[in-house]
């Protein structure tokens, strides 16, 4: 760790990235200034130099507070953010900011709760992909994991103003956007105390410019909610003002918390996307080019312009020799989305009965999903149900021993689902690689065979793939074909796939010589090339498994180049030619990282460069010219469409263009700073069985006065499966708790190691109280605010066991990504244990009565200007 | 052993003719404390892996004696970890070898109030045809619009985060070529 | 080492702790003692050390040990000076309690299968395995001259028989020659331990533990021995007594802080039974046990008892100063204030 | 071999005093608790190196230690402290809100009258089992408002065996099961115990325990058997943040020690050493700590002595009762003649 400061904000990093946390207080030993931005007072801040306690769901206030303190003071890296942001880009005469429509953006439409983008754009660029019905249907934001969204015509460059003065570029659009941010507004809304707040503005920017930078980390704190991307933005965009992207002791770290979420995200097992962010194609892709023409602009910058080759390779591996070019490379065979087909939405297709059988491959939703309840319910009403697991896990045994069977909802007599648990093999009992939160590839060898009928997903699905194809045999169905023309010939050992054959093909395979390409400039897109994913090409550059290289840390230079590979070509630091300044050379010796060697005539440094090796600075392409050729010497953000990192995003977000601050979807506050209460394009569910909590404007808000918020312990890893069963750990944190303040025991009578119960309108759960200091009150303008927090790892089997703490979240989502807003949501607390069975179901009847819940609660969404909102239900 | 060197291994005897006359140390030490060794060095190999639990993939050394885990520690190595595992990494050990961890496949019929014990082979087959009629059941050719769809909405995935790219990569491949667009994981989440 | 004062009673306003802690008068056994607060902090109260996990087989044994020690002198005592049936009594008093010690020594390890491991070294600085060298020889003369006593009358002319009878005499000596060993060591077994009741009681604990294992004695000799040969049995009896006695006030007195451990609670209790039992014993034994064999029994008796009430007692208040972290903490830390090494900072 | 400070106070070498030749350096561990992330992973690293059974599954409501106390089944453990107060160098982010008084006392109290009906006070924790119920009572004082808190700050360490210069549990060993090794630590010898549980008491620390169901006495070894191939203890090796630091001795010292220059120069003027002094009741620790409070307040004895200190007064003292019971038994035959 490089870093002078280091703000971490929505992650408890010390308790769920123990060993990550080393770094920290490494830097910390040096010097560096630790901040941590949390609701709770947490291990992380035990270790930290200042914790600041904040209203869960209020970030963007918080970090639009920062904004807005940069460029008062003009503290930004100014040469930076000219050279290497946009703006200086001028935006779309047409585009109305939230500051002039009570919170909402220009192009918003009430009746679909979505924004129509075409405002957004740079001046004198079409908008593409701006139906924002779509967009919120199928979560295209995701699709910008690894390339920039797509742009038109912005090769030839997009209008601006380079002294920032013009009051349509992005810079002075920023400050109008956030001026309402003051002190004492963010102050009010987060109920941190005005001088604490500028004391983390002062450290930050302080530990940012040329000699110094401040590393920003966050976690699922910041994505779990309505407004999560939009967190992510607010970040960024302070990371960018002040200079901290591409550089050593820089950047923004999502820490991950599955050993490969990220690389379940690359080569993805989502609806809506093809590995290495390709989109699925929908309804509107008839062909290969109208896929590729909607996905790219026609005349971008940038390496994300070769998507055709990335797609193109990705076919070859799928189908091999049966996909060429007469056939469009069997684009044909990809099944087309059109709508929202994420985890939720197929949940409540299950309950209403459209879906039958149900792989579970790790995972585990009876405890682990939000909304538990749902989940149960979801799967009692499926034909079958797959678990692969280590361990029995609840999602297996829902109907025997779920919640609902003392409830009766469930009853195993007239339970149909079929369940079958095939037990996995665990991570020691496999080879094959797991891709960590910084994007590092690293391959794991196989130490002992499984034991029994453990099985690793490789042999399961690849026997589960011949099994198929033996069964349709000889059809001619057409819709057989993709199965049929599968290419399914993975090198075997034993009745298993080689993984690491897999993993070659997945780096891709010049199949004009057989040999695997080095990297994805190799990629083609006239079928001579095959590749899994394009962005892990590379992997397996000169034929070696490059994430198998285990050369020790203490025989590397400072970014051990040599231990496992990064995607992509093995850059350890994203988009580092900004670490140099626009002529090549670092912005200062203390921060080098990468810089141009002008007798080499390449890009040299201590990191890969993440940037073509010979282009020179001062490098201009020629007129006409798209893809990375149309990339200047000096842009740095080489997956963007305009080569240039985005304070204001024109396009990719489907909830604006800039971060903005919106209540939770379930809050006791009104939304201070505007007519606008929550996000208006957050996606709702109202239905019966997915009750929201009033929020403002709705009334009874005294019903679920505290703000609820859950998260990891140290001692247990998500819901369990992998701890509560494990003695070891379980030993450790062997009961659930709910946390709570000292006055909020006072409040509500709770005795210390006595039983609360938490309830919402979904469900209540049992716990045992914790009252604790580290937990404090708020104060906002008109009463004081409790928070109450729980962790969720709990089930019920297992050496230890509790209530589960998803059943009482419910499902909204945000609309960019689809994940749902579980980090924050209202409750209610009572001493004493929740009423059990039938009685349960009564209680909580009556909550939702007094609270007057519907299933309209929560779904009018915008609150801005119109009186009559409509209501966003199932029905509706 | 003769009765010489059974009073030469009695300890009083060490005491009264060694280094250590009050019994607190080398006389005292036994014979296999004499001969200890740490399980590590008998291990017939040691494998290079990775930590299955959260993303900052510390790099771990499995330690296999007679085809059993015996040991799982951190690999001092690492950049990233530098050898270091939190509390539930350093259980790594209990999470592949305790009694939890299944091992046959089990089955539950439907209205049934118990598990039974199925054939791996069997229950394959049975989920093969169960994958099919899902995804007749659930086929869909056009939408309303008569535009591709080309795809079945009978059958659902959940999962990924926890298994390996190379793994997911034949998920993600074979559910597309099903035509299953519904597989999902905790990334979502 | 230092003389400390006694730890001021409570009366801070404020100290609600203390309030707290005398409300659970119950049984008025596991009171805490009191301490001003601003003196005293813990982990959540819990024990710094570990209660020991012998369990009342070690007590038992103390007395055993102790009456068997006790009857190995009256029984040499006896032989010399021609009392035969104090002598008997004596010497069968030795052996029974010696066999019962052994039983209760060993049923207390945790591996009594092992109990041979303690031969396996010699170490000074273990009272254990200094006492076990001695047991080693003090029981065959024990153990001999009480089975001389048990020869049944066939067998005394047979060969063994005389054997034994000639070799009872040395043996009755030699058990009496580390009878006092086996009666002091204990009181250092307790003593050489972190167990604060026990360790600051290591200048009385020997003649508390040695007039009892005189009163144990003389009690027993007095029971089981005809009244005309058992003086000394009284003589022994009273002088235990009167030693116990004292010794037991001392400790009541002079220990500071750990004192409260035998000044309340269950110990105290057991305590003052067995000084009431023992005052009367002695008593007893100096009057109506001369003249009538059922005052002897009865005032032997209650010597018994008070010494096996006593050895309860100790260990019981040792046992409660390892549960309660302020036996370890306030000591010691008056202690580094006296000499000024206390870091304590406001 | 036997020199005078064999038994207490300074002694150099103490793997030479019990008889080691040719014995390597003496090593330890230096816990500097504040870098400790209570992340527990000391715990289970040394439970699964040492096979270490679980000790129960009961939530304590000592903040975050559910552990409670090191024992037979606990070789390490993380204590976990909540104050009222401010670290040094720390904004705990509580001034300013709308706090009531601090309920850390009244917590407390819940967990420690809990413990106190407990077999054995709480002295099982770390051992067995402790199941604390579900006490509460009012609790005194709550939520009057008149004082509000201001500061805050949350002390975790991790406790572990102190081997001891002097070890009050190995003195008294009577089977030679526990030992000074060559590296100068002090182990049990699991061939050999007999469960005697006289070092369960010898220890003035609460370390070793007796193991229910097994009889013999456990705790840590500093993994011995590790150091016999040149491997760090299983603990250190894990610890994320290197709060836990094994190395030789003389070397951590002079480590802590600089550490605690560090923190009093950067205002954590709180910082003090703990067993590092060769002077004090045990000779000083093989495992050294750097503690943020006294030690009272992480569960340590403020000034913890070796029983063998006294050992001289307390045979001389059996002695003299000795003696005296030969002469009351003399005096008891003597006293009058034979009737």
């Amino acid at each position: 760790m490089n870093a002078d400061c280091i703000v971490i904000m929505g992650s408890n990093m010390a308790e769920a990235h123990p060993v990550g946390f080393q770094w920290v207080m490494e830097a910390k030993a040096r010097g560096a200034e630790v901040i941590h931005v949390d609701p709770r007072f947490t291990r992380t801040s035990a270790l930290a130099d200042l914790h600041v306690p904040l209203r869960a769901g209020t970030d963007v206030a918080f970090l639009g507070g920062v904004i807005k303190y940069i460029l008062d003071n003009d503290l930004d890296f100014r040469e930076y953010v000219t050279a290497y942001t946009n703006a200086s880009f001028l935006v779309d005469e047409r585009y109305v900011d939230t500051e002039d429509l009570d919170g909402l953006f220009s192009g918003y439409d009430p009746e679909t709760g979505s924004y129509d983008r075409s405002s957004w754009q740079y001046e004198g660029v079409d908008a593409e992909g701006a139906d924002g019905v779509r967009a919120k249907e199928q979560s295209s934001s995701y699709e910008a994991g690894a390339g920039g969204a797509p742009l038109e015509g912005v090769g030839e460059g997009v209008a601006s103003d380079p002294t920032l003065e013009h009051p349509r570029c992005v810079f002075q659009i920023l400050r109008r956007h956030f001026a309402r941010y003051t002190p004492e507004v963010v102050s009010t809304i987060c109920g941190v105390p005005v001088d604490r707040f500028l004391r983390v503005c002062r450290a930050w920017t302080e530990n940012s410019g040329r000699e110094r930078t401040t590393a920003l980390v966050y976690s699922v704190g910041w994505t779990q909610h309505t407004t999560g991307p939009q967190n992510v933005r607010a970040g960024s965009i302070i990371q960018l003002l002040l200079g901290n992207i591409g550089r050593p002791g820089g950047g923004v770290y999502a820490l991950r918390g599955h050993a490969n979420i990220q690389g379940s995200t690359d080569i993805p097992t989502l609806f809506n996307l093809l590995p290495g962010y390709l989109p699925m194609p929908d309804t509107s892709h008839e062909n290969l080019a109208a896929y590729l023409e909607n996905i790219r602009g026609k005349d971008q910058k940038g390496f994300w312009y070769n998507a055709d080759a990335y797609t193109v390779s990705l076919l070859k591996e799928y189908w091999g020799e049966k996909a060429t070019p007469e056939n469009d490379f069997c684009f044909d065979y990809l099944p087309r989305i059109n709508g929202d087909h994420a985890t939720y939405r197929t949940v409540m297709d299950m309950v209403e009965g459209r879906v039958f059988g149900y792989f579970l491959l790790g995972q585990n939703p009876a405890v682990g999903s939000a909304h538990g309840h749902l989940q149960r319910m979801a799967m009692a009403n499926l034909d079958w149900v797959v678990v692969r697991d280590l361990a029995m896990i609840e999602s297996a045994t829902f109907w025997k021993d779920s919640p609902e069977i003392e409830t009766g909802e469930i009853v195993p007599e007239k339970c149909r689902t079929e369940v079958f648990f095939f037990p996995a093999a665990s991570h020691v009992e496999k080879s094959g690689t797991f891709t960590q939160t910084q994007r590092m590839v690293q391959w794991r060898d196989q130490a002992v065979e499984p034991r029994g009928d453990q099985r690793s997903e490789l042999w399961f699905f690849h026997r589960l793939g011949v099994l198929l194809r033996e069964r349709l045999a000889g059809s001619t169905d057409e819709r057989d074909r993709p199965l049929l023309d599968l290419a399914w010939d993975y090198a075997m050992e034993g009745d298993e796939p080689s993984a690491e054959d897999v993993l070659r093909r997945i780096n891709g395979i010049d199949l004009r010589t057989g040999k695997p390409v080095n990297g994805y400039p190799e990629l083609r897109a006239d079928g001579t090339t095959s590749s899994g994913c394009w962005l892990y090409s590379g992997v397996f550059a000169d034929g070696v498994n490059q994430a198998a290289r285990r050369r020790s840390h203490l025989e590397q230079e400072a970014y051990d180049l040599e231990w496992g590979w990064t995607w992509p070509l093995n850059r350890r630091v994203l988009y580092n030619r900004a670490s140099a300044d626009p002529e090549g050379r670092p912005w200062s010796e203390r921060k080098a990282l990468v810089w141009w060697d002008a007798e080499k005539g390449e890009w040299t440094g201590h990191d890969v460069p993440d940037f073509e090796r010979a282009k020179p600075p001062d490098y201009r392409p020629p007129a006409g010219a798209v893809g990375p050729e149309a990339l200047r010497g000096d842009d740095p953000f080489i997956m963007q469409a305009d080569g240039k990192a985005w304070l204001f995003a024109p396009s990719g977000l489907v909830d604006g263009p800039l971060p903005t601050h919106y209540e939770p979807h379930e809050s006791p506050v009104r939304n201070l700073l505007y007519g606008q209460q929550g996000s208006p394009a957050r996606k709702v569910y109202g239905r019966p069985d997915n009750p929201s909590n009033p929020a403002p404007p709705e009334p009874n808000l005294d019903v679920f006065p505290f703000v609820f918020t859950a998260s990891r312990l140290t001692e247990h890893h998500t819901a369990g499966g992998m701890s509560r069963q494990v003695p070891y750990l379980a030993e450790l944190q062997p009961a659930l708790f709910v946390e709570v303040s000292p006055e909020l025991a006072t409040e509500r009578g709770l005795a210390h190691l006595g039983w609360a119960h938490v309830v919402t309108s979904r469900g209540a759960v049992d716990a045992r109280v914790v009252v604790t200091d580290r937990m404090t009150p708020l104060r906002l303008p008109d009463r004081v605010l409790h928070q109450v927090w729980m962790p969720y790892h709990f089930g019920q089997s297992g050496v230890v066991r509790g209530d589960v703490v998803n059943d009482l979240i419910g499902v909204v989502v945000d609309p960019n990504v689809f994940i749902q807003e579980s980090k924050v949501l209202t409750c209610d607390v009572q001493p004493g244990r929740r009423p059990r069975g039938r009685a349960l179901l009564e209680y909580l009847e009556g909550y939702r009565r007094r609270a007057g819940v519907t299933e309209e609660t929560g779904t009018r969404i915008a609150t801005a200007g119109r009186l009559d909102p409509p209501a966003h239900t199932e029905r509706t | 052993m003769g009765v010489g060197d059974w009073v030469r291994s009695w300890p009083v005897y060490r005491q009264l003719t060694g280094t250590d006359r009050l019994g607190r140390g080398a006389a005292a030490r036994s014979r296999r404390s004499a001969e200890l060794t740490p399980r590590t060095a008998s291990a017939d190999r040691v494998v290079g892996s990775v930590c299955p639990f959260c993303a900052v993939g510390c790099a771990q050394k499995v330690y296999v004696k007679d085809e059993r885990v015996i040991q799982i520690e951190g690999n001092p190595d690492s950049p990233i970890s530098r050898g270091r595992l939190c509390p539930k990494g350093s259980a790594s050990k209990q999470l592949v070898t305790g009694p939890q961890r299944q091992e046959h496949v089990l089955y539950r019929a439907p209205y049934a109030s118990e598990w039974q014990r199925l054939d791996l082979d069997t229950a394959m087959d049975m989920v093969a045809e169960r994958v099919l009629d899902a995804r007749r059941r659930g086929w869909q050719d056009r939408d309303e619009q008569g535009r591709t769809l080309r795809r079945t909405m009978g059958l659902a995935g959940l999962g990924g985060a926890t298994l390996d790219n190379e793994e997911n990569h034949l998920v993600k491949k074979l559910f597309t070529a099903l035509g299953a667009v519904q597989i999902e994981n905790q990334a979502r989440i | 080492m230092n003389r400390r004062e006694e730890p001021r009673s409570d009366t801070g306003a404020a100290d609600t702790r203390a309030r707290v802690f005398s409300r659970r008068g119950d049984d008025g056994g596991s009171e805490r003692p009191v301490v001003p607060r601003a003196e005293f902090r813990s982990y959540y109260d819990r024990p710094v050390l570990k209660p020991p996990v012998w369990e009342w087989k070690i007590p038992a044994y103390l007395f055993t040990g102790g009456l068997s020690a006790g009857s190995a002198m009256l029984g040499a005592g006896a032989d010399l000076t021609g009392r035969p049936g104090l002598r008997r009594a004596a010497r069968v008093g030795a052996l029974g309690s010696l066999v019962a010690s052994m039983y209760l020594l060993v049923a207390d390890l945790g591996r009594p299968e092992r109990f041979l491991h303690m031969l396996r070294v010699a170490k000074p600085s273990s009272p254990m395995s200094v006492g076990t060298w001695i047991l080693v020889a003090y029981g065959p003369g024990a153990a001999l001259a009480g089975a001389a006593e048990l020869v049944p009358p066939r067998l005394r002319a047979t060969r063994p028989g005389r054997l034994l009878r000639w070799a009872a005499r040395p043996a009755g000596l030699s058990a009496a020659a580390f009878a006092p060993g086996v009666a002091s060591y204990t009181a250092v077994l307790l003593s050489h331990t972190a167990v604060p009741a026990w360790h600051e009681a290591h200048r009385q604990l020997p003649f508390v533990f040695t007039g009892s294992a005189s009163a144990s004695g003389g009690g027993f000799g007095m029971v089981f021995a005809p009244v005309a040969q058992a003086g000394p049995a009284r003589r022994l009896g009273v002088v235990g007594a009167t030693a116990e006695l004292v010794a037991s006030r001392l400790v009541d007195r002079r220990l500071g802080y750990a004192g409260q451990a035998y000044t309340t609670g269950r110990a105290h209790r057991l305590r003052r039974l067995s000084e009431y039992l023992t005052l009367a014993g002695a008593v007893g034994a100096a009057s109506i046990a001369r003249r009538s064999r059922v005052g002897a029994a009865a005032s032997g008796l209650a010597l018994l008892a008070g010494s096996a009430l006593q050895r309860f007692g100790v260990f019981e208040a040792g046992v409660e100063s390892t549960k309660d972290p302020r036996y370890v903490v306030v000591p010691q830390r008056e202690r580094l204030e006296q000499t000024g090494r206390g870091s304590r900072q406001a | 071999m036997t020199r005078e400070n064999s038994f207490y106070g300074p002694l150099e070498d103490p793997a030479a005093d019990a008889g080691h030749l040719d014995h390597p350096e003496r090593v330890g561990f230096f816990t500097d608790t504040s870098v400790c992330i209570g992340c527990k992973a000391c715990e289970v690293a040394c439970k699964e190196w040492n096979l270490v059974p679980e000790d129960g599954f009961n939530l304590l409501g000592m903040s975050f230690d559910n552990t409670g106390m090191l024992g037979a089944d606990s070789w390490r453990h993380v204590a976990f402290i909540e104050q009222p107060r401010r670290l040094g160098g720390q904004d705990a982010g509580v001034a300013g809100l709308p706090t009531g008084p601090s309920r850390i006392e009244e917590t407390t109290e819940v967990v420690s009258a809990a413990l106190r009906e407990t077999e054995r006070g709480g002295g099982e924790l770390g051992t067995e089992s402790v199941d604390l119920g579900f006490p509460s009572f009012e609790l005194p004082g709550a939520g009057n408002g008149a004082e509000a808190r201001t500061d805050f700050r949350w002390l975790m360490a991790s406790d572990v065996c102190k081997h001891c210069t002097h070890a009050g549990c190995l003195d008294v060993c009577p089977t030679g099961a526990l030992f000074r090794t060559e590296f100068g630590t002090v182990v049990v010898q699991e061939d050999i115990c007999n469960g005697c549980g006289y070092c369960v008491s010898g220890c003035p620390y609460g370390v070793i325990d007796r193991r229910e169901g097994d009889g013999r006495a456990w705790k840590c070894t500093l993994c011995y058997d590790r150091l016999r191939d040149g491997l760090e203890p299983a603990c250190a090796k894990a610890c994320p943040t290197d709060s836990i630091q094994f190395g030789p001795l003389a070397e951590l010292r002079e480590r802590a020690q600089e550490r605690l220059e560090q923190l009093h120069a950067d205002g954590v003027s709180e910082a003090r050493l703990y067993g590092e002094s060769p002077d004090d009741g045990v000779g000083g620790h093989g495992a050294v700590f750097l503690l943020l409070d006294e030690p009272e307040v992480y569960g340590l004895p403020p000034d913890p002595v070796v029983p063998t200190r006294d050992a001289g007064a307390m045979w001389r003292s059996a002695a003299v009762a000795a003696s005296a019971f030969v002469v009351a038994a003399l005096s008891a035959f003597l006293g009058r003649a034979r009737p």
